[in-house]
């Protein structure tokens, strides 16, 4: 097949085409837009662009304590990017991320503001008992798909609303610290919160322990026998079943691992970070999740991606506090960089498809 | 409780109702055509802030429904050129896509300045204490009824959610079907958040829609994709908010968020006890032509 | 537009080309068809046929080439629509049918104008009623498709076209799914209907069809095509030369008497139900020797499929137990079966065979990754993964660069290879083979035939369940026939023929049929 | 001293030399666009507003903080040098107890009710006494309600909303000891549709005039009032413009006076580790613009001018059976 001939820029091409048709030059590519997209936003509202995206980087990397925020907002984003990505990848979209993360959050003050003992003790139950919790968010969902065949978007959706809703029962009623002004659990006593790792540095170790999770995933997806099954259950789940694969086990061990990372992302977070759960605690990392998983399309790849979008969450309130423009623009900067990178890279997959080079 | 406590639990549930039948029906005739509409939350919150724009700067109520349509069919071509003619993630360009709407409408809502922050005239009901909103929302909801499964082009567009392949082979040109039905989709979205702003609270705050729009996708769910029996779900998931509203009037010891569970436990619920869950076969499946 | 008056317009396709990215699936293909006339086209897995034949339909574009219908030449926006406009209707290889709507609906569906809220439903059942006695299909507009068996729904696929309007009919590979019997009935049809003056398109793989019912035979190879010619000018070989272009190997001789030292597999007394609790294998027993092949015949439908299932795990018995060797495998998972000697070709590769996104290599290991020395410890090991696909690709004959090609991208053919070289790959004591050569052109046939009776020959028992005839009296020893999942008739190949296999298809007893003699 | 970020240090650093320092002050707020949100978040607004205008100090305003990040902002603000840091918002109370004793160089104002001070030299409070506050809400309330009955809506029962609502209520049975008092509790400061239902409810129930605090969501309390005839008294900001067929009058919580008495003392360096009791000499009416009659405006007015003389003693009773 005489392929070659169709490539137009023959000097030099393979490099810029190389370039041209990786994701990397893509997400690079829609970060830069979505730049574009906001100095002009910036201009309009009367904001000096420069200021207002110098200032975004500044927020997020300039010093070593943006950079801490900057890791310690990537956590929950690794995991709950995971918590997306691994089920996903046997054929189970959840989109429960929130709902599984919140819930495990209270989970996690609970046993801390409850339980007595060591402090390693204590933190390992509850950031056990967090995963555990997220797992019991996904049960319904999972039961729904596997004896019911429900479409899964829409369950976990729904339980979001179920177990967001429920945190915030609890948290204002049976939960409440006495002692709080608003609906809010007690703290995390100090003992039990997520020491700093190195200690000077100020960033937890839930940082690390998430990092690490990745990296365990993108191994065992790459080298175990379950991550083969996995991904060939998410391909055809029909002609793994008949291969021998144990279709139910996987997906249900794919869905609860998820879930139980999603949780276990609410018990770092709480444990590392906010040390209370309260009405409208939480950021929707969630939801950002899917875009991590997304973008990522790996676990190696979510880390950097996680890595990108904490950026630009850290960034982007610091650019809203220093620059005072809309804090609108937060929203903006995390949802249209996605958008734009879904769209371009279909974009090209298109072309590649239909032959156009 | 007299009839007049009666009569006002009715309209709550009606006026909370609205909304999420205009959303739900675009939700649903999305759905019908194989396109997941995730996005409804965001489009609902875009329509709710050009209705009130549109009604402020254009001087009446019509003018802020129409900037809304217009506004409604604009997104719409975008929406469906990126779902339709891309191989896009529907789910996770819906996510995204809800983010950034709930930026730029505040944005847009901010830069409109202090005008915009104006309380818009009531609407006069047109029926009995109903709202031209609140109306059009039920006729709307049969005739697309009867559209979908009393006429051809109903049964036509069905054919391209159960399965676009034979649809494609029926000479039914699937990528503008699905085009032209996510335009109409996200119109009846905005005109949800129409309904809310408009027709309801008459000023736009920022995230106004509070996951409403998902709420409808809980009342597609749960009327199993037929327009009356989701209409009907809106109607129950909107007592349960005027219900909500009311829980504290009735002396109740339950915190109003278990209220706010409500629609989502019972869509559960009946998924889980009637088993019926499957939509339209083809729903979130991409469709290339070559 | 009255019955008598039918007449099919001349057709003319001149160079076309389409390319898939870099696979240049036609290059300069011409295609002329008269009116009234049935044409044969034939070629190898991936010759282009189907691509050739969407594009005469719209369901694809082509980058180059014209097409004129009748006067008028086609310009663009030529799709679906306007093919069903100008008389051409296509019957796909997978179904175009909506399950859930009912037969009615998906036959006047594609006629229905965008413009029609009243749908006149009494009328259109007046006219489909019409073409059902008249062309003699017996078919309940009511049902919802979902509920059909395959026979039907194509029958469900031709009255669209006919209620369409089409006087060219295009199909593709009809009869592979079809029972010898269907397939008859259905070639005729096509006869009945060049009488009437529609003109006919047959894709296939079976040569046979086309010199019987065809007025002229068309090649293609490799995208490019061959040769027209007449049918009743030419033979079967010449036109299988033109198709592959390289000598063929003899046909498969399998060797008339099988020893069998010992059983390896037994069923006793077996029966299995349905998703809805429908006993659909009743009560059979028989049992497969070492090295022999047992054929299982009987129309689509009647509990093969199932009883292929129950034996390799993926349904539980209702009753009765089978025996590998001798020991009672109740209970087994799919994988433990797999491992101790069950090997599986499953009938629709696409959906239970293999995984398209994942390589050659990959799908070789798919039912074994468990084992050494494919993974160690739950470690996959990448390294003899890939050198046992480079050894599967030159054993079997694969056609393809290497072994990290996704499947899918090879042709169905070869595709095939991959899965039989998995079941083969560890020496299985009984191999399942459903239909392993639906859809596959002769010489992908050939290849697999003759790799399933070497396999016999090193005391591996085979069952095999085809629905084509030829190819059960060609490989086996033995053949059993399943009607309504009970057996009719346990036989072997030198007593029985073709007629009397037929009648015990249809229900007819062995004892019945010995009666009547 | 301070956590070791010197990089963002720098750039103000350097201008510091020829120009006589300016204070910089950042201010945290949890809603988006104070500037037009329901009226405490407001009046902060415009008294920082103020700040920047008359003092020239320059003002950050950090809003839509959410929880978690609430320190994360203030460190910001921090490592850029701010002075001082404002905290207008009770939800905000962890991180101004966890940051303060750190930063003991800083100034760090609570500017709503706080139970203690902060282990650090430069710590104030700015309580308003919420309960006064009531009272002069529920004097203008009972005195202006026609049907005795006046309804309050709060986001969540808080503690600082348990004292104001005590007041009105108290305030209230002082001029009127038939007068009825609805709480509502929405359970939520965002959903404008809900506060417009609760409110419509409160006015079935009889109310006639309404009081609410709550965010965003206030809108549509005023929309409520407005489509039943019904009144509400603004709360801390002149809320006329948000509704002036609504708006009866508001009790305006004088920020600008607040505010301008920490630019002065930080200024003389007279600003004291204390909490600072905003008694009602910081509350005044805005102006009535006819909403009601003349003799019953003339009448409030004096009212609330004797009990904020003194002269009017309404004892503090706090009713721990609305707090549900
Ligand atoms: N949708 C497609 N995308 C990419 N390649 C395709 C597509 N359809 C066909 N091809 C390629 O085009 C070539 C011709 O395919 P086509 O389906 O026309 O063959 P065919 O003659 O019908 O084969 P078969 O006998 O297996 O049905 C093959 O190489 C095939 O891989
Ligand atoms: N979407 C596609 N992408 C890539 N290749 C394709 C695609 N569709 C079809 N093909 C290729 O085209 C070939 C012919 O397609 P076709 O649908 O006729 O299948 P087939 O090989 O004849 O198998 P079967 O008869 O079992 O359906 C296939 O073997 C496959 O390799
Ligand atoms: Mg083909
Ligand atoms: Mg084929």
């Amino acid at each position: 097949m005489d392929s070659k001939s169709t490539i137009r820029k023959s000097k030099g091409s393979s490099f810029i085409q190389w370039i041209f048709k990786s994701e990397f030059s893509i997400s690079i590519l829609s970060l830069l837009i979505s730049l574009a997209v906001l100095a002009l936003m910036s201009l309009i509202y009367g904001a000096d662009p420069w200021a207002v995206i110098s200032s975004l980087f500044q927020g997020a990397l300039r010093g070593k304590r943006s950079i801490v925020f900057t890791l310690m907002q990537m956590a929950p984003l690794i995991l709950t990017g995971l918590a997306v990505y691994i089920p996903y990848k046997a054929g189970f979209f959840n989109i429960g991320g929130q709902g599984q993360l919140e819930i495990g959050a209270l989970a996690a003050v609970f046993v801390t503001t409850n339980m007595k003992g060591s402090p390693f003790v204590v933190i390992t139950v509850a950031l056990l008992v967090s995963m555990a919790v997220g797992i019991v968010a996904v049960l319904i969902p999972l039961f729904l798909k596997v004896k019911r065949g429900a479409n899964e978007v829409t369950t976990t959706i729904m339980m979001n609303f179920t177990c967001v809703n429920l945190v915030y029962a609890l948290v204002t009623s049976v939960m409440k610290d006495p002692k709080a002004f608003y609906g809010a659990t007690r703290a995390v006593p100090a003992e039990y919160q997520l020491m700093a790792f190195p200690s000077a540095t100020g960033v937890h170790i839930g940082v690390w322990l998430a990092v690490l999770i990745a990296l365990i995933a993108a191994w065992l997806m790459k080298n175990s026998v379950t991550g083969f099954q996995l991904k060939a259950v998410g391909y055809n789940q029909q002609a793994a079943k008949t291969a021998g694969i144990n279709v139910g086990k996987i997906l249900k061990g794919s869905v609860i691992a998820g879930a139980a990372l999603a949780g276990l992302a609410g018990g770092i977070e709480v444990m590392g970070v906010t040390y209370r759960v309260a009405e409208g605690w939480a950021l929707p990392w969630g939801f950002t999740g899917v875009s991590v998983a997304f973008l990522g399309a790996n676990p190696l790849g979510i880390i950097p991606v996680a890595f990108i979008l904490a950026i630009l969450e850290t960034g982007a309130r610091y650019m809203q506090a220093m620059t005072g423009v809309p804090s609108a623009m937060i929203s903006i900067m995390q949802g249209i960089p996605v958008v734009l990178f879904v769209c371009l890279n279909s974009w090209f997959m298109l072309r590649k498809l239909k032959g156009k080079n | 409780m007299d009839a007049s406590w009666g009569i006002d639990f009715l309209l709550a549930t009606i006026r909370a109702a609205t909304p999420l039948i205009y959303c739900a029906l675009g939700v649903l005739i999305a759905e019908r055509v194989g396109v997941s509409y995730l996005g409804v939350e965001g489009m609902m919150l875009t329509g709710a802030l050009t209705a009130i724009l549109g009604t402020i700067f254009g001087g009446s109520i019509w003018a802020g429904v129409l900037i809304t349509l217009i506004v409604g069919i604009i997104m719409g071509i975008i929406i469906a050129a990126i779902t339709v003619y891309l191989p896009t993630d529907q789910v996770v360009v819906g996510i995204a896509f809800n983010l950034a709407a709930l930026g730029v409408t505040s944005y847009v809502f901010r830069l409109a300045g202090n005008r915009a922050q104006e309380m818009i005239p009531m609407m006069k009901p047109l029926i009995f204490r109903f709202s031209p909103f609140e109306v059009m929302a039920f006729i709307l909801a049969v005739f697309m009824w009867w559209f979908l499964f009393k006429t051809a082009p109903g049964l036509k567009m069905r054919s391209v959610g159960e399965n676009a392949h034979a649809a494609d082979a029926a000479g039914i040109d699937v990528i503008k079907v699905r085009f032209i039905t996510l335009i109409i989709a996200s119109v009846l979205s905005a005109l949800g958040g129409a309904a809310l702003t408009v027709g309801w609270v008459r000023v736009f705050t920022d995230n106004i829609t509070l996951g409403r729009g998902f709420i409808a996708l809980a009342a597609v769910y749960f009327g199993k994709w037929n327009p009356i029996l989701s209409s009907i779900a809106a109607v129950i998931f909107g007592a349960g908010e005027a219900l909500a509203f009311r829980s504290q009037a009735l002396g109740s010891f339950l915190n109003s968020y278990y209220y706010f569970m409500l629609p989502y436990v019972l869509t559960l619920l009946v998924v889980g006890l009637t088993g019926q869950t499957k939509g339209p076969a083809d729903v979130g499946k991409l469709y290339i032509r070559r | 537009m009255t019955d008598d008056a039918i007449l099919a317009p001349e057709i003319l396709m001149e160079d076309i080309a389409k390319n898939f990215g870099n696979v240049h699936a036609l290059q300069n293909v011409s295609f002329h068809l008269s009116p009234g006339e049935i044409r044969a086209l034939v070629g190898e897995n991936g010759a282009g046929k189907s691509t050739l034949m969407n594009i005469l339909y719209g369901m694809y574009s082509q980058d180059s080439g014209v097409i004129t219908i009748g006067e008028e030449k086609i310009q663009d926006r030529w799709c679906p629509n306007a093919a069903i406009a100008k008389g051409i209707g296509m019957i796909h290889q997978h179904f175009s049918l909506i399950y859930s709507h009912t037969v009615l609906e998906n036959i006047v569906m594609p006629t229905l104008k965008w413009s029609d809220f009243k749908p006149d439903w009494k009328k259109y059942e007046e006219k489909i009623e019409g073409l059902l006695s008249e062309y003699h299909f017996d078919v309940r507009l009511k049902d919802r498709v979902e509920n059909l068996s395959i026979g039907e729904r194509q029958q469900v696929e031709i009255l669209k076209a006919l209620y369409q309007g089409a006087k060219v009919l295009i199909l593709d590979e009809p009869t592979g799914v079809l029972t010898p019997q269907q397939a008859e009935a259905l070639l005729g049809f096509l006869v009945d209907l060049r009488s009437k003056g529609f003109s006919v398109v047959l894709v296939t793989h079976k040569l046979n069809e086309a010199m019987q019912i065809s007025d002229k035979i068309t090649v293609l190879r490799g995208g490019k095509h061959i040769s027209t010619v007449q049918t009743d000018s030419t033979t079967i070989p010449e036109i299988a030369r033109m198709m592959v272009d390289r000598q063929m190997s003899a046909p498969v001789q399998r060797c008339q008497d099988v020893k069998c030292s010992k059983n390896v597999l037994e069923l006793k007394n077996v029966s299995v139900e349905n998703e809805n609790k429908k006993i659909v294998v009743d009560n059979i027993s028989f049992t497969i020797g070492q090295g022999e092949i047992v054929g299982i015949a009987g129309v689509a439908g009647n509990g093969q499929v199932e009883m292929a299932e129950a034996l390799v795990g993926l349904r539980d018995l209702k009753e009765g137990s089978i025996l590998l060797d001798g020991a009672d495998i109740k209970g087994w998972s799919v994988e433990k079966r797999r491992s101790e000697g069950i090997g599986y070709i499953p009938e629709d590769r696409h959906e239970n065979g293999m995984i398209g996104e994942m390589s050659i290599a990959e799908n070789l290991i798919l039912d074994c990754m468990k084992r050494e020395p494919f993974s160690k410890k739950g470690v996959i090991q990448h390294k003899n993964i890939k050198d046992n696909a480079e050894k599967a690709i030159v054993d079997f004959n694969v056609k393809t660069e290497n072994g990290s090609t996704p499947i899918k991208n090879l042709s169905g053919g070869n595709q095939q290879k991959v899965i039989l070289a998995r079941t083969l790959m560890e020496t299985p004591k009984v191999i399942v083979a459903c239909q392993p050569t639906r859809g596959l052109d002769f010489s992908a046939t050939e290849y697999l035939r003759k790799k399933l009776v070497e396999s016999a020959e090193k005391n591996v028992g085979v069952l095999l369940i085809s629905s084509d005839l030829d190819e059960l009296f060609e490989l086996s020893d033995r053949i059993i026939v399943l009607y309504r999942g009970k057996i009719m008739g346990n036989v072997r190949r030198d007593e029985v023929d073709l007629q009397k296999l037929g009648l015990m298809m249809t229900g007819c007893g062995e004892d019945k049929i010995s009666e009547n003699k | 001293g301070c956590g070791g970020n010197n990089n963002a240090a720098k750039e103000p650093e350097q201008k510091e030399e020829d120009t006589p320092k300016t204070v910089k002050v950042g201010a945290m707020f949890s809603i988006p666009d104070p500037e037009h949100a329901g009226g405490w978040d407001r009046a902060h607004y415009k008294g920082l507003m103020m700040l920047k205008d008359e003092y020239d100090w320059e003002v950050s305003v950090a809003e839509n903080v959410p929880y978690p990040k609430i320190s994360e902002t203030a460190l910001n603000y921090l490592d850029k040098d701010y002075d001082m840091i404002i905290y207008p918002d009770n939800g905000m109370i962890e991180s101004w107890k966890e940051l303060s004793p750190k930063y003991p160089d800083r100034w760090m104002m609570m500017t709503s009710m706080a139970d203690e001070l902060p282990d650090s030299p430069k710590v104030a409070a700015f309580a308003p006494n919420f309960y006064e506050y009531g009272n002069m809400v529920g004097i203008a309330a009972a005195k202006a309600s026609k049907t005795g009955t006046i309804g309050l809506l709060g986001g969540s029962p808080i503690p600082v909303l348990k004292s104001l609502f005590s007041g009105i209520i108290e305030g209230a049975k002082y001029v009127n000891p038939d007068a009825e008092v609805i709480v509502f509790w929405a359970g939520d400061w965002m959903d404008t549709a809900k506060h417009r239902e609760m409110t419509l409810l409160e006015i079935q129930k009889g109310a006639d005039v309404i009081f609410t605090v709550t965010g965003p969501a206030a809108k549509g309390v005023y929309e409520a009032a407005e489509s039943k005839d019904a009144k509400v008294i603004g709360y801390c900001w002149d809320l006329y413009e948000d509704n002036p067929k609504a708006i009866m009058t508001s009790l305006m919580l004088d920020t600008p006076m607040m505010y301008r008495e920490v630019a002065e003392n930080y200024t003389n360096g007279t600003l004291e580790k204390k909490i600072y009791d905003l008694g009602s000499k910081y509350f005044k009416f805005a102006d009535f613009r006819g909403s009601i009659p003349a003799e019953v405006e003339k009448d409030i007015l004096e009212t609330t001018e004797k009990f904020r003389n003194g002269e009017i003693e309404i004892p503090v009773n706090i009713h721990e059976e609305i707090m549900k």
